[in-house]
């Protein structure tokens, strides 16, 4: 209905393959960044600040990292949340350690960290595809939160494996309130999710996408499947650990290992299932949805329940909220794989093409 | 209006591929001239799949050796074969199903891609440069199998007719020098198999590839093939030209003995 | 040596409660391709759902035939609403839907029978056998020796199930292929019906072992979790992988979680226990390195 | 020294075509003037670019031996090389024969024959191989210069060249006789042939209509009076090159007005390339615009519940207000207010779908458009227009300027033009834009340009009060009534044939006292009528028999009848009784042509026991007819033809 693409033909392959060929999805894209950096930081509270737009924004850095391996290579990981432990704990060490070190490093090296343990632990996927793969996912889960917790050294000797993290300051700024900490947030979450972006439209995405598909047949035309495979790990792992550092440092403040469960990696799971596997935007909206559904549930079921009469514990809350996450990612992967975002293209499809139907 | 064969490009020789106990492929041996159109035929089961995946390195034969364009190697993999120039499609499609034929073509052509992951991570200068060449290339591509129509719709909506096409498009996206088709035509109708015989003849026409070729339409191979090769439970029993194979007692016993 | 032992077969017999949950996996996997993320949860279901009964007023005669009527019913209708309608997605999809599935049951089931843990009595005692405490001087639980017993017993059943039943043939030829099963003349969504119904018994068994040894409670579903390296070290396919897969995690943990933390804190200084946390999971990474379709698994090769 | 010719000079002195384009290249050479969508995007060709390489070909035409005077055949789609390669020839002094490129080649063996082609632009091998076939009657053939060397690797006949060599031959004399180009384009004269198109001529052989470079420059400088045509226009070339239509639009009006033209990719993509382009300059003929107002009906058809009624309700609006809007008269604030809604809702997304945003002026023309799809266009904010001309009057003869549009007419004369009525009624036309003459053919041109040099258009029409012309009929068609008024059936049957439930009608009245006529139904609109009515019939002959049928057909006529009234000319011609056919009329006995023109003659003598029945006041006829079926056998159907008569109205007659 917004769309007016007639008229917006293209003379150049430069122009065709930009990253929004058309012209109203560019102003979209513009506008919305415009409002996250300008608008949304002097009209948003602390609540908001802290309690929902931080862990989006750091959800969907880490549901992106898994989203490149399990959505773009097809690889299936269940071990994200141990990625994220190793940036935050990466990240906590080269502060601790190196002194003067400008945070932006610090994340940078934690991701660095992040991704030479996943390369680690994608080694397996060398030989051995699907369930077998998740599985050995799920050894880097525990392994990693147990090496987190018994060896002492990586926690700097706090008991249980606690840490406190620094002070977030970049040349000599402190990050110190929370609209601080969102802006530092949101600055490293968009420049990560361009290079996403490009990535994927580029031959390193496009090489992930065919081991997806076919492995054989990306063989056959030339693509090597270690490198690719162990590239995709590599790249998932970066991700996960700068949004677990993060989670660390902007949002939490304190985290012990135990905090990166397979509970954990199970809900970035969910987010890219909902959100959509194999698309960006997927990642953000399964982020979103998976974080507001609970406080949704909180707030509406109490209610629901006072309205109708019926008795009311907040573990009844829990499970409920446990139970639909179950029957979400059941009826997504019965009636829409591809997810919100593809809910959003279609809906896209019918603006593009209104008044018409198909 | 003949085209010039030139010399041997590829020369299997006394080629053995067993499965655990099964022998697939028994002592084969055979040549394959530059610019020529060659043809594998025989029943189902006679391993002429089996050859193809030999010579592209999918399968490595126990037994045997291959000497392509003067190298001669024991074992292969995939990959190398496709940066050596042999480019194949396969019997069953396989195509990368949730990518447009546009990206499956341009996937055809990351073996002469030389940016890295952080160059295209940035989307800058080389890597962008590269990107846009490469289109072309592809673009060319589309413009001979005549896809134009098609070209940003995911290959999983195509008929099967055009997704055979795309794939061999996203073969000759890789510019190859040789080029392996598994069965280019099976289950096409017949204007769809008249267009596949005039896009391999003008592939090999126009472009000069050399054309390895595994078909069940026997009018189509002895139509477009300029040697046959006969493989017969695992055994080669014919190679020639049309004529001599078609004439060949051992072949005509084959498929008369074999008339399933 | 007396204490190795004694740490050994006390390994094996829990070993014995990996191999019945991973036996449930393998039933599922072999009639239908699917890889059961909740057969973890199914065996929390099935052991809340005797113990539930119970509390409502069920001997435990009458609660065992409720809990396995309703594992049944909940095996219908898993075939019947999700896996039917998943039937083309690619199986890393159906696995998927499993772990849906197991957050499904664990919503579900407490919401239902409560979700305090609770004890469940089957009438055997958790003490160590005298005789051979007299004998050997080695402490073995009675209740294990039990346990291992009913598995071996249920193990037995089911191989016979297999051999000598229409079903049981029926299932196994659609682990080989759909169409032969077809010509038995079993639909073959009633087949996987009965697979899911038979996995649900077999998950009850599991569930009331565990349940009566450890308590009925939410930990029960992270039996699943130990399940998995039993099948890679097993295969995914074969009962008797399943068996000798879990006696080999079973005892291999127990072994690990005594003799390697001193080495370890000698190493490094600290607390190292809680290695059976992850021991598993290397030990069958490592076994993928060698085997990597399990020990009695079979090797398929690739068709182009 | 880059190759372009250097004419300067006056505005004034651009009256050929070399000099528009050298021009052009000066003024805005940087500007986009063809693009063509190939290889996946538009590939663009600046002024100068264009320059540059027309000047390259015609240095390469003329090392090959072009002569001034040369004709040059130009045959395939609408490509830009081609069009380049018409510029060319006319550098030389050459003459362009753009051919219709579907045509077999026996068809092209005239022209090539009667032309004296010596030199041939062709687009493909498709065409060479044509020419091939043909070679041997066509001696005089010299050299045939391709455009896509796809296929033509093995042709190696010394007189085929790639467009490319040809270039590249040409930028070499180019640096050999620097000053050949600019010497050749300042010889060419206004008054030079400079494009020869062949009329297909209902009767006998086509005739090559010469027109001089000041014809179609004449032409094309009143339509951009008339349009406010810009430079920064895009139009979609999609229409047979050797279209005088075409060549107005794509090449005469591109060179003086200095917008871009754009190629499609190909014809089976012209639909997808026009949403692309979005061009602001369109033509289409009538069979388009229909066809593309049923599809929309028929996809809107599928729209859910609500965006069915919105998109009803804003087409009412738009009905209501839509085109006084465009023709900017007055119209209410309510009305106005929810146009501007509709137009966010509805017209705006539909004509972005359409490709139509952009448009400033779209065009029809070649056969009468109902008013209703006119209006309809027009409606939605699309500013559609009529014009009317002949490839002997360079396509212009009368536009529909803006603010001042009649539905059924053909609009003013357009700048330059006189035009006179003949007594027998045909329209004869006199201005700039005519043509030269019929290519040897001397008898021809003396025939259609009478002593007074007006060309004899073979149309009869009138002008109206306000002086806009109303085309009737064929002239040669135009009868009298007995007491001696003008009767054009055609006139008459195509506003019958608007109406949606008529498909055919068949008007008869020369000679006579009055007009009657047949009407066929069209099947599928009056069968949805009457199935929303309720009523059941079993088949055509079951429906056209239906009283509520017969009723709902006179309705129709009976407007027809109202509207005849406002026209002087034609107000004798009201139909006083008609009657509903038994069967449709079907090529396959014969009743229509296989274009599906009603054959008049044998119609009547078919059914001549109707045509008594009609004049001679019965309320009702049987008849039995034979008919074919679709699968060869023979049948027989018979009916009680109900005779109708329509109310007739008495003439309002203006003070002229």
């Amino acid at each position: 209905m917004f769309y007016r693409e007639a008229g917006q033909f293209k003379s150049s392959y430069a122009a065709d393959q930009q990253l929004f060929p058309i012209r109203q999805d560019r102003i979209g894209v513009l506008l919305l960044l415009a409002i996250a950096f300008l608008v949304v930081p002097f009209v948003a509270g602390e609540y908001w600040f802290s309690a929902i737009l931080i862990p989006f924004l750091i959800f969907s850095l880490a549901a992106l990292g898994l989203n490149l391996l399990t959505g773009y290579a097809g690889q299936l990981s269940l071990g994200s949340a141990a990625f994220m432990a190793v940036g935050a704990y990466a990240a906590y060490n080269f502060e601790l350690r190196v002194d003067g070190l400008p945070i932006l490093f610090s994340f940078a090296l934690a991701g660095l960290t992040a991704a030479g343990v996943g390369i680690l632990f994608g080694l397996p996927s060398l030989w051995i595809k699907g369930f077998y793969l998740a599985v050995a996912t799920l050894a880097a889960q525990f392994f990693i939160v147990w090496c987190l917790t018994k060896f002492p050294w990586f926690s700097n000797h706090s008991s249980s494996g606690v840490i406190s993290t620094q002070k977030v300051t970049l040349f000599g700024y402190a990050f110190t309130s929370p609209r601080e900490k969102y802006l530092l947030v949101l600055t490293i979450v968009t420049v990560l999710a361009l290079a996403a972006k490009n990535l994927v439209r580029s031959s390193t995405g496009r090489a992930w996408m065919a081991v997806r598909d076919m492995d054989v047949a990306a063989s056959v035309i030339g693509i090597r499947l270690m490198p690719t495979k162990l590239l995709a790990f590599a790249v998932s792992s970066f991700y996960c650990g700068v949004a677990g550092a993060l989670y660390a440092f902007c949002y939490l403040g304190s985290v012990e290992p135990d905090g990166f469960s397979l509970d954990l990696s199970f809900r970035v799971l969910f987010m890219i299932i909902i959100g959509g596997m194999g698309s960006i935007l997927g990642s953000f909206l399964g982020a979103a949805f998976i974080l507001l559904l609970p406080i949704f549930l909180d707030i509406a079921l109490p209610w629901l329940a006072g309205a109708l009469g019926l008795p009311f514990s907040n573990a009844t809350v829990s499970h409920i909220q446990i139970l639909l996450f179950g029957t979400l990612i059941m009826f997504f992967l019965i009636v829409e794989p591809h997810g919100l975002a593809r809910l959003w293209q279609i809906a896209k499809e019918k603006l593009r093409l209104w008044p018409f139907p198909h | 209006m003949s085209k010039t064969i030139g010399d041997v490009i590829l020369d299997l020789q006394n080629i053995s591929l067993r499965f655990g106990g099964v022998k697939a492929l028994t002592d084969i041996s055979f040549d394959v001239r530059e610019h020529e159109i060659r043809a594998i035929i025989g029943p189902n089961g006679a391993g002429k799949s089996s050859m193809l995946n030999v010579i592209n390195g999918v399968y490595h034969p126990q037994e045997g050796i291959i000497i392509f364009r003067g190298r001669e190697r024991k074992k292969m993999e995939p990959h190398q074969a496709a940066t050596q120039g042999i480019a194949r499609t396969f019997q069953n499609i396989a195509l990368f199903k949730g990518m447009t034929v546009l990206d499956n073509l341009m996937t055809g052509r990351i073996t002469r891609m030389k940016t890295r992951f952080f160059e295209h991570a940035l989307w800058w200068g080389r890597a962008q440069r590269e990107e846009l060449e490469h289109r072309k290339k592809v673009e060319e591509v589309i413009d001979f199998l005549e896809i134009q129509h098609i070209r940003k719709t995911p290959v999983s909506r195509l008929p099967y007719g055009l997704q055979k096409r795309v794939e061999l498009g996203r073969a000759l996206a890789a510019e190859p020098s040789m080029l392996l088709l598994d069965e280019p035509m099976a289950g096409m109708n017949v204007e769809e198999k008249q267009d596949m015989c005039r896009f391999i003849l003008d592939v090999n026409d126009q472009l000069g590839t050399t054309i390895v070729l595994i078909e069940h339409d026997m009018g189509v191979v002895m139509d477009i093939s300029d040697r046959v090769v006969v493989l017969d439970y695992g055994k080669k029993i014919g190679d020639g030209v049309p004529e001599e194979v078609k004439n060949n007692p051992e072949v005509i016993k084959a498929y008369l003995g074999a008339s399933h | 040596m007396r204490f190795f032992l004694e740490v050994l077969i006390s390994g094996l017999l829990s070993g014995v409660m990996y191999s019945l949950v991973a036996l449930g996996f393998v039933l599922i996997y072999k009639a239908s391709g699917v890889f059961n993320f909740a057969q973890g949860a199914m065996v929390y279901l099935a052991a809340l759902s005797v113990v539930g009964c119970m509390e409502k007023g069920a001997p435990l005669w009458l609660a065992i035939p409720l809990a396995l009527g309703i594992m049944t019913l909940f095996g219908i209708a898993t075939e019947k609403f999700v896996l039917r309608k998943l039937v083309n997605q690619p199986p890393i999809a159906l696995f998927m839907a499993t772990i849906g599935l197991a957050f499904f049951i664990e919503g579900l089931a407490p919401m239902v029978f409560g979700s305090d843990p609770r004890a469940l009595d089957l009438g055997i005692v958790d003490e160590p056998i005298e005789a051979i405490l007299n004998r050997w001087g080695m402490v073995i639980s009675r209740f294990d020796l039990v346990a291992a017993g009913i598995a071996a017993l249920l193990v037995t059943v089911l191989a016979l199930f297999f051999q000598y039943t229409r079903i049981g043939r029926a299932l196994r030829a659609v682990a080989d292929d759909h169409q032969a099963a077809l010509s038995i003349g079993i639909p073959l969504q009633h087949i996987w019906a009965i697979v899911w119904g038979v996995a649900g018994f077999v998950a009850l068994v599991a569930g009331m072992l565990w349940g009566a040894r450890n308590g009925v409670q939410f930990a029960l579903t992270f039996t699943a979790l130990k399940a998995l390296p039993v099948l890679i070290i097993g295969g995914f396919t074969s009962v008797p992988g399943a068996i000798v897969g879990g006696l080999i995690i079973g005892a291999s943990e127990k072994l690990a979680e005594i003799y390697l933390p001193p080495l370890m804190e000698s190493a490094f200084g600290g607390n190292f226990g809680g290695i059976e946390g992850w021991f598993p999971y290397v030990l069958a990474l490592l076994f993928l390195l060698i085997r990597p379709e399990g020990l009695f698994g079979e090797k398929h090769i690739d068709r182009v | 020294m880059p190759l372009q010719a250097t004419i300067t000079g006056p505005s004034d002195g651009l009256q050929t075509f070399p000099r528009l384009l050298f021009h052009h290249a000066r003024v805005r050479g940087t500007a986009p003037a063809i693009r063509e969508k190939d290889l996946g995007i538009w590939q663009t060709w600046s002024w100068a670019d264009v320059a540059e390489r027309v000047g390259a070909l015609a240095c390469g035409l003329a090392s090959l031996g072009f002569q001034r005077g040369d004709h040059l055949a130009v045959i395939g789609d609408n490509r830009p090389h081609l069009y380049m390669m018409m510029s060319a020839a006319q550098c030389l002094g050459g003459v362009p024969v753009p051919l219709y490129q579907d045509a077999v080649a026996a068809e092209m063996l005239f022209v090539f024959q009667d032309a004296e082609i010596r030199f041939v632009a062709v687009e493909d091998q498709e065409q060479v191989d044509k020419l091939l076939e043909i070679r041997e009657q066509i001696p005089q053939l010299q050299h045939i210069v391709y455009d896509d060397p796809r296929g033509m690797r093995h042709y190696n006949q010394p007189f085929l060249h790639d467009i490319h060599a040809l270039m590249e031959m040409g930028r070499i004399h180019h640096r050999n006789h620097p000053d050949f180009l600019d010497q050749e384009v300042a010889r060419g004269q206004p008054d030079d042939v400079s494009v020869m198109l062949y009329t297909s001529g209902t009767t006998g052989q086509p005739k090559g209509v010469c027109q001089s470079h000041g014809a179609f420059i004449a032409a094309a400088r009143g339509s951009m009076q008339t349009d406010q045509l810009a430079p920064d226009g895009d139009i979609l070339s999609y229409l047979p090159m050797a279209w005088v239509g075409d060549h107005l639009f794509s090449f005469a009006q591109a060179l003086v007005v200095g917008f871009t033209i754009n190629c499609p990719e190909s014809s089976d993509t012209v639909t997808a390339d026009l949403r692309e382009i979005g061009p602001t300059y369109y033509f289409a003929p009538p069979r388009v615009f229909e066809s593309l107002l049923t599809s929309i009906m028929i996809r809107m058809e599928d729209a859910g519940a609500f965006k069915r009624t919105l998109f009803h309700y804003f087409l009412d609006v738009a009905k209501r207000c839509g085109a006084d809007l465009l023709d900017g008269k007055p119209v209410g604030l309510s009305d106005r207010v929810l146009y501007g809604l509709g137009n966010w809702l509805i017209y705006g997304p539909l004509r972005n779908v359409l490709g139509m945003s952009r448009i400033r002026v779209a065009y029809t023309a070649g056969a009468a458009i109902g008013p209703d799809l006119f209006r309809f266009y027009r409606s939605i904010g699309i500013n559609l227009k009529q014009f009317y001309g002949q490839t002997e009057t360079c396509a212009y003869v009368c536009l529909q300027p803006d603010r001042a549009i009649k539905f059924d007419s053909v609009g003013l004369p357009a700048p330059g033009v006189e035009i006179k009525i003949a007594d027998n009624g045909e329209v004869l036309v006199k201005g700039p834009m005519l043509l030269k003459e019929y290519y040897k053919r001397p008898d021809a041109t003396a025939e259609s340009l009478n002593a007074e040099g007006y060309f004899l258009t073979g149309d009869a029409g009138f002008l109206d009060a306000d002086g806009h012309l109303k085309i009737i009929d064929r002239a040669k068609d135009v009868g009298k009534l007995a007491n001696g008024a003008m009767f054009a059936p055609n006139y008459i049957e195509n506003k019958l044939k608007f109406f949606q439930y008529i498909k055919e009608a068949v008007c008869f009245g020369h000679d006579r006292a009055m007009v009657c006529a047949f009407i066929n139904l069209d099947m599928g609109a009056v069968g949805n009528w009457a199935e929303r009515r309720n009523i059941p019939y079993s088949g055509y002959a079951d429906l056209a028999g239906k009283p509520e049928v017969c009723e709902l057909i006179r309705e129709c006529v009976e407007q027809v009848n109202a509207a005849l009234t406002r026209e002087a000319m034609v107000a004798d011609s009201q139909i006083q009784r008609f009657l509903v056919l038994h069967k449709e009329l079907d090529p396959d006995d014969g009743e229509l042509t296989r274009t599906r023109k009603v054959r008049r003659n044998f119609v009547a003598k078919k059914y001549a026991v109707l045509i008594d029945a009609l004049y001679s006041g019965k309320a009702n006829q049987f008849i039995t007819t034979e008919v074919k079926f679709e699968d060869g056998r023979r049948g027989q159907v018979s009916a009680d033809l109900q005779i109708i008569d329509a109310k007739t109205f008495a003439t309002v007659r203006k003070a002229a």
